[in-house]
């Protein structure tokens, strides 16, 4: 089928152009020194020509609606086409984010409720859903973090302690909000290596920030001593949400000790990725973080809803968006949240689990080392081709590609760092056994390839729109638009 | 079970091949202490039949008013092409492009993206997209204190026409690293930087000035002047742009003598529906030596391995899954399908259809400011050239007259009176090409109606 | 020019190519005398934006009104994913599967689609779609000529309890061709055939006996023993169903001791939604003897040069395209995407879920029937077990109740006053799943102020 | 990337179900004698599955979004996604159709403007859009023809002339109507054998069904005079509006002379052609035809608009559907007729003529031989393979197929009959030079190929998802529904 498709600008013809899309007639006049003297150079083409090259685009991507996409810490389980459509009524589309309160009770109403549910399923006692990703989520629990310590005058704790398995947010988040990072190692099982961590804590500890479980795929079994050993150390304890679907309704980041914690809606609640985003990183917190929520939020007073905003939350750590965050991922997440209920709440940790322990076991009786082999999976679980690497000299990474071929999409590679070689495989909740089963089959097959023809598996992909590609020479030989070099 | 496919027997079968008795047991490693005992606060489940029901009658509760407002987020539109694409399975539904080989799609489309922004806004790279507008001027101010190494500063100088939450957000966001603004004040009566309190910074040490154009007011700035100045006082220049007003109005890569450093907006002109706000895209271009600086992804072009075209993630090295605390900031998800509407839907309009589109709507908000100050008591607030937004003054107090245009359906504007009170009762509207002349009389009428105070 | 690609440049080139003067001369051929002058009466172009306002508010004109009218039409929900796969361009801008190799997924799919809907009615076979469901039984009476070669008659029995407008479009389709209706009145009080008027018919040549399955008036016919009767007499026996109501009644394959010979329906309840009318789809299913003499398309799975399974158009030879004035019908393009979405939304719902839907569909209009004839003057007219409509009668004409409904916003059912004179103030109800308590409830306090003459 | 997708019944297992998407609880209490003993074999899958399935499948198609597809006789122009936008709007969705003129104002409006519109663009005096495709509008019109004839007592008039020329679907509706069919040849230079017609003429002709331009791709020049013919012995002539495309705006079959014309919406006024239909063939007719209309038509009485029926039009032949044919794609016709507007009507002609004999001249430059060689092209035109077939064995389906590979739908063949060998080209006017230029490469470079490697060509294709299908065992051993043989 179509496997390649040029760059729009190639269909682009001076004088050609979708009339139908714009008025017609209309030219302003522009004083001179405010006027562009020549167009940008945007592609000038028909509406046939769009549609057919950014279809044709479309289909060079793989994604949950055309394939298994076990990538670990990313939680690629079905998007329900529900959430779109419903969050995509002409009213939520055409609403003005700053419109009066009196014509936004209805899109008030569902952020309030999703508030509400969020903050049951963590055990927190606040929600703001304003931010805009993971990311954006822990800014804005280090924001408060800071602020709490600033607030009780306790200047000092500048610290955040992140352990080695952690995602490049936490620590980059930390820099951000102009705190140091202490690292901690983990143990060969997994957990945290808790004398380590009793090294880091001080006076100028502010926080630690943790996944639980963490991107090793395992629980955190010690969390309470965790917990009691940082807020005895006068810390606050960080929950990274990214893994929320391994113990949505089975266990809350707010009963573990956790201060505060970010969601990714785009994950545990389903809103898709859009191969990059939007997400959105809603923070819940405890009691002592209630008063620096990022604004806004919405209140409710009888049965009227509204904004809260610095008014309301004097010491807020502000805003961080324009307007509202990414409402519209709010809406597709509430309307999430209301199909599953309460009973579908507990289901997601329990089939994400069945799934990634079924595959950690059938991988494990095929022969692929589990980097934990003696600990339960959580919702996914790492294999290290430390060994193929050696033997074969067959990496990861090369797994990953022929996996491509083979239908799958690869899991998440090389992270955690700590891990080498690893493949991180989160399998998801939505998945089916057969599905699972098919995945196992090709890993296997692969090996037997590996093991038969190196050469082969190391010039995967064959059957892609294009082989593996060279990164060094578009790190190297920038060219980042059309037209920045000579070539076609 | 909604959204699992295991029966019975699998489970039992998947269960039997790891060895659990059950379930249950996959969470034994959960100290039993902490586990859930219920979650009462969440409803029932619903049927998706009886969640459609649901959100519309939530919908309807907001109807459709007829809108008059801006402030940042603007009503155009969007070819129904475009969402049409968007909401395809493999855009929407995929994840960032780890695997570029299986993610070509999304990847040539940020490359396109890259281009056609970088164009508009003439400057030689873009990123991948940011947040918002509002976060993508914070991060711009990170940028240029990285990217300004002479200037020891971080101080910011902002003109108080920059869209007030633009200054907020920056605000909140870069809290944290010591950097400052400086805010100048605006001309009365013409509601552009007043230029004396620049000149009165000359000599000091300044990291960069931001400009934003047109600014909150719907006023022109004379930004050669101040981009000239800035450069001359060796401080960078960000600009704020709405993307869609580059199509009549010279890119700030061409301001002043050699255009600006960075670029930042809100891309959500460019085929993003208002949406209550959000989703929408922050953009970000900047001149080629300070690309190592930018944050965000990046896409670039290379070849496989048999020489044949693609495209991949690129400059991965200012980033935090590599760079991790040292990264030039903390983004991972970013706003990529937003990318994809505004990528389609500037190919739909070409550089001809923006132009157009913003001609259209600047004509019809200066027919607008016409018919509304016709009625006793309404005035233009500033002198100028403006896009397509305006300062007018009221005879009473904003907000009253916001709410009762609201029960007569009509979302009227922006109340300035907390933001700038020394405006008085000040209200900013707005009306692009979506806003027909029977609109603009709608809301011509409906506000001397308020105005006079009738039902 | 909207959608057309041709660029000034371009049309010289290519006129240059062909050596024509002008695109106008590409026209020589059509005698002068003739060429038209102008289209007056065609408005303006109107962009995008502004078609789309304007049908906006033709669609508000319109509004949402609460529907109980079934009649042949039924609203029932949708999966949100039906639709926004039917509508991808692969699907939506297709043409008939006419290259299979490039058709492969509509191929497929209808593959798929035939199986289903030769289990759902219990036979061996189906085709592709027919249009609609009337016109489908017009083919179907056709279809039973061509089939029973010993009956020499062209003689078709049909109940007046079979939806007069299938039996109207019967008969217009088939007027040139001899055939004959033969309709038999429905018992009063029970509302279904009247089985002795069948028995008179005995000994006579009858080509085929259409049996309606739930009737037009949502009562279930004694179906076995009319279709032993057909069969014990000659005749073959077609039946017209409501697809969704065979997930709880006995499939038309199983009526009687052998089943019937063709199953003809509305694929409408199936994910299409109501829209005005259609785009429904009409399917046929038949036993494998009679393949031969079924028109429309079929599918087949067949191999291919490597020996890998394709799918295929087969059976060509009946068609009109190969066997032209010999053809078992002159139709061609035929409603392949609402089969399409016919097939995405049995494969979403499975048994068990279209069971449910039409189940509660079922319990829904007996509690409207219920809520209804508890305001004095309004009854059922018919005994017996009842599907998911009903016939009431009101005690004043109907057609002014509806009147007065509709302006309460609620479509009120159907007045059967013309169709069924004898009937006197006879309305059609219908509930599916998607009519809640409360909209029974809403309908019920409506039609008593109504009958009250209450404002 | 994915190319080949099991069958749905595959991913079904027992007791697996997508369970938000009904109503959970409900049952039904039906008597045994109606009840349904064992559910049907409808496939058992999550929603995720259903989506995946169809998603994937609907990649293995070629369709104008994704490919250029210039099948001759079927108009693949651009499908603008407003007209699908604008007429799928909730309103007209969720409208019931037999609700009541009051509540229908809207809707009806637009069918009453779109009769307008079809009457003026065809020169006819009145339309009815009830039929539901193209075969449909033909029924209607000779059963029109045949009523108009009965009604004048003129009962012997059974006889329909067609030109060989003619789609299948004409003689067949003949058939349908009760007529029999009279086919007269065509000349060699593609008109119409004057000759033939004139002896074909007779007491018995009801009328005649004619193409114009012709499924040869050429105007019919001496149509005033075939027409005189006709009228002249009593028969009335009718127009197969299948390629009305090639005229709109230029010439109107009203003023050619013809009777009763039926247009192929989802031709020349851009409907989808779904994979197969829905369609619509609305039907227009001149003042004699006007008392048979099929009904339901829609009416203006002041501002108010209101449905037609066998009151308004006794002499009606009656109803085609249940309710109002194919409702949707008359708006979505509706829709492209208010975007064209009245210029734009003119360029579709203008535009798809350009392409057509664009697209001719480069072929015959290159090489290949025209049907009709001193022919202008109207919107399509024949080439015919004969030569290739003979001297290299590669037939018309020979390239057709290999065609495929390169990245096109193959254009129409071996139709019309009577041209052997023979490929009907139908670029439409949405389609860019460039895409044209493409095309003639492509058959450029399978004419080389069939030269130097018969057998390549005659393998193709080879890039699809299958290769060439095995058609008569497809119709010898038939295998129509999943089960139906022990196939897998
Ligand atoms: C463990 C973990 N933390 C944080 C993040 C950051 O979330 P986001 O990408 O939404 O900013 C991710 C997502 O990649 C993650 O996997
Ligand atoms: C010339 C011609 N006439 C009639 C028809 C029949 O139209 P439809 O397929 O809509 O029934 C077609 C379409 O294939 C055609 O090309």
């Amino acid at each position: 089928m179509s496997i390649t498709e040029p760059l729009i600008f190639k269909h682009s013809r001076s004088g050609r152009s979708a009339v139908g899309q714009y008025p017609q007639g209309a030219s302003a006049e522009v004083p001179e020194k405010f006027r562009r003297r020549k167009r940008a150079a945007l592609p000038e083409v028909s509406e046939l020509q769009a549609v057919r090259h950014f279809t044709r685009l479309s289909q060079l991507n793989f994604s949950i609606d055309t394939h298994f996409y076990p990538l670990g810490s990313c939680t690629m389980k079905y998007n329900p086409r529900a959430c779109n459509a419903f969050a995509m009524l002409p009213e939520f589309l055409g609403r003005h984010p700053l419109a009066p309160n009196s014509v936004s009770q209805g899109f008030l109403s569902c952020l309030y409720e999703l508030q509400e549910m969020l903050k049951e399923v963590t055990g927190m006692k606040g929600v703001s859903l304003t931010p805009m990703a993971g990311a954006q989520g822990e800014f804005a629990g280090v924001a408060m973090i800071r602020a709490y310590h600033r607030a009780r005058n306790d200047l000092e704790r500048t610290e955040i302690i992140v352990p080695d398995a952690a995602h490049g947010t936490n620590p980059a988040t930390a820099t951000m909000c102009g705190c140091t990072v202490v690292e901690i190692p983990s143990l060969s099982n997994g957990d945290i290596d808790i004398d380590a961590l009793k090294a880091a804590l001080g006076p100028k500890t502010a926080g630690i920030m943790l996944t639980n479980p963490s991107t090793l795929g395992v629980f955190e079994r010690r969390i309470q001593e965790v917990a009691k050993l940082v807020h005895d150390a006068g810390g606050l304890l960080y929950y990274d949400g990214a893994n929320l679907n391994a113990i949505l309704g089975k266990v809350r980041p707010g009963d573990m000790g956790f201060d505060v914690i970010h969601m990714n809606l785009h994950k545990t609640f389903s809103t898709p990725h859009g191969g990059g985003g939007p997400g959105s990183g809603a923070v819940g917190v405890g009691q002592r973080l209630l008063p620096f929520l990022p604004i806004p939020t919405v209140g409710k007073e009888g049965d009227n809803y509204r904004w809260l905003d610095e008014k309301d939350v004097p010491q807020t750590i502000g805003r961080l968006s324009a307007f509202m965050g990414n409402a519209g991922v709010l809406l597709r997440a509430y309307v999430y949240m209301r199909m599953l209920g309460r009973e579908g709440m507990h289901r997601v940790a329990e089939f994400s689990a069945l799934n990634a322990n079924y595959l950690l076991a059938r991988l494990k009786k095929a022969g692929f080392d589990a980097a934990y082999p003696e600990r339960r999976a959580s919702h996914e679980f790492i294999i290290t081709m430390k060994r193929q690497a050696k033997e074969l000299g067959v990496n990861a990474m090369d797994f990953a590609k022929r996996l491509l071929d083979y239908g799958f999409h690869a899991p998440t590679t090389y992270f955690p760092l700590l891990v080498p070689e690893c493949l991180l495989i989160e399998p998801t909740e939505t998945e089916a056994k057969e599905e699972l089963d098919a995945f196992v089959d090709a890993l296997i097959a692969i090996q037997a390839e590996a093991e038969q023809d190196a050469a082969k598996v190391k010039g995967a992909p064959y059957t892609l729109p294009v082989r593996r590609l060279d990164d060094v020479r578009a790190a190297k030989q920038l060219d980042l638009t059309y037209g920045m070099r000579n070539t076609e | 079970m909604p959204f699992i496919p295991h029966t019975e027997t699998e489970i039992g079968e998947m269960l039997a091949a790891i060895g659990a008795p059950s379930i249950d047991a996959l969470f034994d490693e959960i100290p039993a202490a902490l586990r859930i005992k219920s979650l009462a606060a969440i409803p029932d489940a619903l049927s998706e039949m009886e969640v459609g029901r649901l959100m519309q009658a939530r919908a309807n509760q907001d109807g459709r008013p007829l809108n008059f407002l801006g402030a940042g987020a603007y009503e155009h539109h969007i070819p129904a092409a475009v969402w049409a694409i968007v909401t395809r399975g493999e855009f929407y539904s995929a994840y960032t492009p780890y695997q570029a080989e299986a993610s070509q799609g999304t990847l040539q489309l940020l490359y396109e993206y890259q281009t056609m922004m970088s164009s508009l806004t003439g400057m030689e790279v873009s990123n991948a997209s940011l947040y918002d507008g509002a976060s993508a001027l914070a991060e711009a101010c990170l940028m240029a204190v990285r990217a300004h190494r002479k200037s020891k500063s971080a101080r910011i100088v902002v003109p108080s026409t920059l869209n007030p939450t633009y200054l907020s957000v920056s605000r909140a966001v870069v809290e944290g690293q010591n950097l400052s603004f400086t805010v100048l004040p605006y001309e009365a009566g013409k509601g552009t930087l007043q230029f004396s309190k620049l000149e009165a910074l000359k000599g000091e040490d300044l990291t960069a000035v931001v400009i934003q154009q047109p600014n909150f007011f719907g006023q022109m700035e004379d930004v050669d002047a101040i981009t000239d100045w800035a450069h001359a006082n060796n401080a960078l220049v960000i600009a704020v742009v709405n993307p869609l007003s580059l199509a009549l109005f010279k890119p700030p890569g061409e301001w002043g003598s050699k255009g600006v450093d960075i670029v930042v907006g809100d891309g959500q002109p460019l085929g993003v529906p208002l949406s209550s706000g959000g989703p929408y895209f922050g953009f970000m271009t900047t001149r080629m030596e300070h690309v190592r600086q930018m944050p965000g992804r990046i896409i670039g072009r290379t070849v496989d391995l048999d020489g044949k075209q693609g495209f991949t993630l690129t400059l991965q090295a200012r980033e935090q899954h590599i760079r991790r605390s040292k990264a030039t900031s903390n983004i991972c998800t970013n706003q990529g399908l937003l990318v994809t509407a505004a990528t389609i839907h500037m190919s739909l309009l070409g550089a001809a259809g923006l132009e157009s589109v913003a001609a259209t709507s600047q004509r019809q908000a200066a027919k607008l400011v016409e018919k509304l100050t016709r009625i006793p008591g309404v005035k233009v607030v500033f002198d100028g050239y403006r896009f397509h937004e305006a300062v007018l003054q009221l005879p009473v107090k904003v907000s009253d007259v916001l709410d009762a245009l609201a029960k007569r359906n009509i979302v009227g504007g922006l109340d300035l009176s907390k933001l700038y009170p020394e405006l008085g009762n000040a209200l900013l509207v707005c009306a692009t090409e979506m806003r027909t002349d029977a609109d603009l009389d709608a809301y011509a009428s409906a506000l001397a109606a308020v105005l006079e105070r009738k039902p």
